[in-house]
């Protein structure tokens, strides 16, 4: 139906084929947008969503928000993409589940018309980059894996769990190069001895060196990160050589996508990972985004498909606060903090304060989650756990 | 340890003489460099899963059909794309394998999705551990399918009217005319042969490998490789290439280091071109 | 004085000796023919001499120079032309063009090389072929052109491996009549040939190459009434017919 | 009256460059779409590498799959050259072109001594190994790769605008030199022995062309020319990694559009670049809902080509029976076939 006032909300840039980036997936992210759209733009007293009670974002004159979508598979064709999204399709502001070399080549484009970026992209480049108009709602690898790090001293002195050498296994992509470095260093901070640093290659015909070397080293815990297939071709190499860690951790990726749990079922059990968010949270944003979420798809939503659509709302939310659709007004209203009724929102984080200086947001906290029994159940911190963590993990015969 | 790598070596050996031997089969007959052999495999997995998803057929039963689907494929290609080409300059005919293994990913990709996809339950799964070696019953379906294709393919080409004919027409495709073959038949079932090959092997890797439409394209440059190896156009010299292909794969990376046994292969490939122009069993 | 000599060249694939210890000398602006039986080594033995392939063992001396390691490009360069038993024209190059790449040897300029290419395709009467791309050539035309574009690098020798063959009456007077005139051009001219009238009639000097070693070299007529030479060709008791 | 006779055979040519640019000068006036001027901009830095790549592929007949390590060398160079020294482009596309030329004539003395699918199978290992590196070099960003995007210093002085119509005229002037430069080359005694060696080596070879130095200077000039087109291509994307500039479909990409456009010619490189690029950009704008359906046009169209149009696109313009601009010249012998 015809917009008020032409109020392209956000892009959506959603990852198609199994390039970098999450293995998320077109039809996914479209769901969740739609779902948002429609609880902006049309009246629902039921809902406990942001701007659900009135129609279309009251501080811009009722305006409608709409989700328009472009394609990201490479650095290249992301920059393209932003150009035509900014110039021709009009938009405000750009969210969506980003690699963090897609992010930067976007940024080239958002930089030169000013328009807002909120993206996820993990890697530390992006917010010392020194961009004006970048915003990162929540933490980058430092403090997801400063965090994985603080979980493993926490275990180690609540369940004298005796964790002490590393082992690290990253693809030699933008995405996984800057978090092998992150880790290298955050576990030299943290005292924890790297044995193995593996970067194997992304196209990959075969990883059975990799697991081998892994197996060889045998490190109490063996840190990943890797994208679709790769994270699932190295599950399926760890059954084929009977090698399980006591404890694996995948940093998101191919570990957080709907891919993993689905192809592997039981075979995904006992794997942990950081993670923005968990559909066991408990508040009623959570359950009613997650329940609408399975009406329409039928698959359980995970954090990287809601993040990419939740930092359109919250672009909506500033351009909303800012009563105007240019861009340094609504950067204007990220500095100073959205606000966004913490009922609403399924995150439940404190504040949405992006800071001036790197753009990443103040209050993202980040939370670790287990597979058990092919789902995935937050272990970590204690206050939004909603399951005890199973560790140390079974090896393939005894499960 | 050293077993073991031994082992992964010869299975990933196994995927590379496949490839290879259905690249020399077409660069000895027709003297075309297929790029798009790796995506004739990934269409072979699709097949095998499409099949296991309508009947829930096992891999195993689905790959006759996938076969003979393939074959049949593969000769299509031939009459449309490749019989043309060969009438055009040389340079278009590497072009136009390139442009159809763009057509065949791509199209994939429409068709079903860039998702990771992978055939459920199989029949056999599990490892059976002989002393410290850890053999995958998954991965020696694939051994064994490599070594039966082998085996037939040399009792075709040996001991058979068309497989003689085909051979013929490699070594000489004016002096095979003249003595009464259909040099254009020979083509088109070598053709349609090489496809497969690929079948088979694509309808094998489903049961080790997660596969998506791109999967095809990381194999191509070890499949060439593995030719040259071998030697220009020899079928058997094909095979051993590949193996030697698969355990330097496994042995530089598992050894040295993981990030540079790619370019090890292509060092080592390098120097025996450079050196060795006929590769080591070639004509 | 010797233009081109030739000091035991032996050229063997393997165990098998195509040439073996064969020496003669060719004296300049003379015409030299290389007569003998099929598979005796007599395109071998032009191959190691315009340096296609190397020599096993033995030297050629070329205007005074040794240039038995010298590459193919390098002996052309010192002036040495040389055509294909089996024309190896430039296809899909005109015949201009390809008289052009001869000439371009010594004329850097692709101006004047065409110019000199224009000549010395009207001295081999191809003019009228000049746009006509190599690979719609017959034959005839496609050895003549060979000659065409050697003649174009000015060389001081130039090595014809049968020319003749495959020509009819006509044409092949024609051959006889140009091969003449590249002679008195001031060419010293070396060939190949089986057609023995062609030989008779044109070359001061006959080598006889019978499998793989020199038989005998002498005047035309020598040649022909040498028993040994009418043994080798025609084998057992026949006489030499006319 | 050397130079004015050479001039008046090429008057044909200098009719074609003149109609050529002055079509390609006014179409940014037609259209301000940003997005339209950032292909424009592609077509011309793919055009320049597809020339690049003519040289030794068109002319000499050598195909080289692996012209991306020239396009990632001249890349890296820029990139590094504005971000570690604060070196404009302007110098750094030079030394990056110096590179380039070194590492041709290096990787060019062993392979070059190989011919046809070998030579092919060769290059595209030696782009692999090239990447590997990369990836592997931390002292240039390795798998993380470089961003240079610089706000402060002018744009003029690090090619980097706010608006791309500046860069897209900068580069349109490096295709014009590189058009000439490459007719320069084919007229010239360079071009026909390259022509010669293309048609048939060996013989070629005993009308006393030396073939491997004039392979190996073809292969040169066509790493300097194609690293340029990778500075340029560094300064439009201001973010690079081995990821999006090595992989095996890049330089096979660069051979596709010289083949589609027409190889051998002057013409062809251009004219394949920028059907190529737009089809590639606008199919993907027009249906990004359908993921991976703009490649599938690019390969189909692609095949078309190859089966039907041997001689590449520009064959519709150049046979007689269409007179137009592009008529044949007669006297100086032909337009390249």
């Amino acid at each position: 139906m015809k917009k008020l006032l032409a109020v392209l909300l956000s892009v959506v840039m959603v990852l198609s084929l199994a390039a970098c980036g999450g293995s998320d997936d077109k039809k996914e992210t479209k769901a969740l947008a739609a779902i948002f759209e429609d609880i902006v733009n049309n009246k629902h007293d039921d809902s406990s969503l942001p701007f659900a009670a009135d129609e279309g974002l009251p501080g811009l004159g009722g305006a409608k928000i709409e989700f328009v979508f472009g394609d990201q598979s490479t650095p290249e064709i992301a920059l393209s993409e932003a150009e035509r999204l900014i110039t021709e399709e009009g938009v405000i502001g750009i969210c969506g589940n980003f690699s963090s070399a897609t992010t930067k080549t976007t940024m080239v484009a958002a930089e030169k018309y000013g328009i807002p970026v909120i993206t996820e992209g993990t890697s530390m480049s992006l917010t010392d980059a020194g961009y004006e108009y970048y915003g990162r709602t929540l933490p980058g690898d430092d403090v997801f894996i400063d965090n994985t790090f603080a979980y493993l001293d926490y275990l180690n002195e609540n369940k004298a769990a005796d964790i002490k050498t590393v082992c690290l296994i990253s693809e030699d992509s933008e995405f996984g190069a800057n978090i092998a470095k992150v880790e290298a260093e955050t576990a030299e901070k943290y005292g924890y001895e790297v044995v193995e640093n593996i970067a194997y290659n992304k196209d990959a015909t075969n990883v059975t060196s990799e697991v081998l070397r892994a197996k060889q080293a045998d490190a109490d815990v063996v840190m990943m990160s890797s994208y679709a297939a790769d994270s699932l071709l190295f599950m399926q190499e760890f059954k084929t050589q009977g090698y399980f860690p006591k404890m694996l951790f995948g940093q998101r990726g191919g570990f957080m996508a709907s891919d993993f749990a689905l192809n592997l079922k039981n075979d995904s059990d006992y794997v942990l990972t950081t993670s923005r968010w968990n559909s066991d949270i408990d508040n009623d944003a959570t359950r009613e985004i997650t329940k609408r979420f399975s009406d329409a798809m039928g698959v359980t939503l995970i954090g990287d498909t809601l993040i990419a659509g939740w930092d359109g709302i919250v672009l909506a939310a500033a351009a909303n606060q800012a009563g105007s659709t240019d861009g340094d007004a609504i950067r204007a209203a990220m500095a100073e903090g959205v606000q966004i009724d913490p009922a609403t929102d399924p995150f439940g984080l404190e504040g949405y304060k992006y800071k001036e200086k790197n753009g990443q947001n103040e209050f993202g906290t980040a939370i670790i989650v287990q597979y058990m029994d092919s789902q995935l159940a937050t272990v970590y911190p204690e206050g939004s756990a909603s399951a005890e963590v199973q560790y140390p993990a079974k090896g393939w015969s005894e499960r | 340890m050293f077993l073991q790598v031994l082992y992964e070596g010869l299975t990933m050996g196994t995927i590379y003489a496949l490839l290879a031997m259905g690249i020399a089969l077409v660069w000895g007959v027709m003297n075309i460099l297929s790029f798009s052999q790796g995506e004739f495999m990934m269409v072979a997995m699709y097949i095998t899963f499409f099949i296991n998803l309508a009947t829930g057929w096992d891999p195993l039963a689905a790959m006759p059909i996938v076969i003979v689907t393939m074959f049949l494929f593969g000769i299509l290609i031939y009459r449309t794309i490749i019989a043309r080409a060969l009438k055009g300059p040389v340079l278009s005919q590497r072009l136009v394998t390139f442009a159809l293994g763009m057509v065949l990913t791509n199209g994939m990709i429409l068709l079903a999705g860039g998702q990771t996809k992978s055939v459920p339950d199989k029949l056999i799964s599990g490892t059976i551990s002989l002393g410290s070696v850890a053999i995958s019953k998954e991965k020696m379906v694939l051994v064994v399918t490599s070594i039966v294709v082998t085996g037939l393919l040399f009792w075709f080409m040996n001991r058979t009217k068309m497989g003689k004919a085909i051979r013929a027409t490699s070594q000489d495709k004016e002096a095979a005319g003249l003595v009464g073959i259909n040099t254009q038949t020979a083509y088109m079932i070598a053709f349609g042969i090489s496809a497969a090959i690929a079948g088979a092997g694509g309808c094998a890797m489903t049961y080790s490998y997660y596969f998506m439409p791109n999967i095809g394209t990381n194999f191509m440059i070890f499949g060439f490789i593995a030719v040259c190896l071998g030697g220009f156009g020899s079928i058997g010299g094909a095979f051993i290439g590949g193996m030697i292909m698969g355990i330097i794969d496994l042995f530089t990376g598992t050894y040295l280091s993981v990030s540079y046994k790619y370019m090890a292969v292509s060092v080592i490939f390098l120097l025996i071109v450079t050196f060795k122009p006929k590769g080591l069993f070639g004509r | 004085m010797a233009l081109l000599e030739i000091k035991n060249a032996t050229k063997a694939f393997g165990g098998l000796k195509a040439n073996e210890d064969v020496t003669f000398d060719v004296e300049a602006g003379s015409i030299v023919g290389v007569v003998g039986p099929n598979g005796a080594g007599k395109t071998t033995l032009f191959n190691s001499i315009s340096r296609t392939h190397d020599l096993t063992s033995g030297q050629i001396i070329f205007d005074g120079k040794d240039i038995t390691k010298y590459k193919a490009y390098q002996a052309c360069a010192h002036g040495m032309g040389r055509t294909y038993q089996i024309p190896q024209a430039l296809e899909d190059m005109t015949v201009l063009e390809n008289i052009t790449v001869g000439a371009l040897l010594k004329h850097s300029k692709v101006f004047d090389a065409m110019e000199k290419a224009k000549e010395v395709s009207e001295f081999c009467g191809l003019t009228e072929l000049n746009g006509k791309l190599a690979s719609g050539l017959n034959v005839m035309q496609k050895k003549r052109l060979e000659i065409a574009r050697a003649l174009a690098g000015e060389p001081k020798i130039l090595l014809l491996d049968e020319t003749m063959a495959g020509l009819n009456g006509v044409e092949r007077d024609e051959a006889i009549e140009l091969i003449r005139r590249i002679n008195k051009s001031g060419v010293t001219i070396l060939m190949i040939e089986h057609v023995m009238k062609v030989v008779m009639s044109v070359s001061d000097k006959v080598v006889v190459i019978v499998s793989g070693k020199k038989l005998m070299e002498g005047s035309p007529e020598e040649v022909t009434t040498h028993p040994e030479v009418i043994n080798a060709y025609l084998g057992g008791g026949h006489n030499a017919g006319r | 009256m050397r130079l004015k006779s050479v001039l008046a055979s090429e008057k044909g040519f200098v009719r074609q460059v003149v109609i050529v640019m002055v079509i390609l000068a006014l179409i940014p006036a037609i259209s301000r779409g940003e997005f339209f001027v950032s292909t424009l901009c592609l077509s011309v830095i793919w055009a320049i590498m597809g020339i690049g790549w003519n040289v030794i592929g068109g002319y000499a007949g050598q195909v080289s799959n692996g012209h991306a390590m020239f396009f990632a060398v001249g890349a890296y160079v820029g990139a590094w050259g504005l971000k570690a020294f604060h070196m404009t482009p302007w110098i750094t596309m030079w030394i990056g072109a110096a590179l380039c030329m070194l590492l041709a004539f290096i990787v060019g003395w062993p392979l070059l001594r190989l011919r046809g699918h070998y030579f092919a199978i060769s290059t595209m290992a030696i782009v692999e190994c090239v990447r590997i590196i990369c990836t592997n070099w931390d002292l240039i960003g390795g798998a993380t790769g470089v961003s240079f995007f610089e706000k402060e210093m002018s744009p003029f002085y690090t090619l980097q605008f706010q608006n791309r119509v500046p860069f897209y005229y900068i580069c349109l002037a490096f295709m014009l030199a590189f058009i000439i430069i490459s007719r320069v080359i084919q007229q010239s005694k360079f071009g026909y022995y390259c022509r010669a060696i293309k048609a048939n080596q060996d013989s070629a070879e005993s009308a006393g062309v030396n073939s491997t130095s004039y392979k190996r200077w073809a292969y040169m000039i066509s790493a300097a020319i194609v690293g340029i087109g990778g500075a340029l291509y560094a300064q439009y994307i201001q973010y690079i990694d081995p990821v999006s500039l090595l992989p095996l479909s890049n330089s096979m990409l660069i051979v596709l559009i010289v083949v589609m456009g027409g190889i051998g010619t002057i013409w062809g490189p251009v004219l394949g670049a920028f059907i190529m690029t737009f089809i590639n950009q606008y199919a993907r704008a027009l249906f990004n809902q359908l993921s991976g359906l703009n490649l599938f046009i690019y390969g189909v169209l692609c095949l078309i080509i190859v089966l039907f149009l041997p001689k590449g696109l520009i064959s519709i313009f150049t046979n007689d029976k269409v007179k137009g601009v592009f008529k044949k010249n007669k006297e100086s012998g032909k337009e390249a076939e």
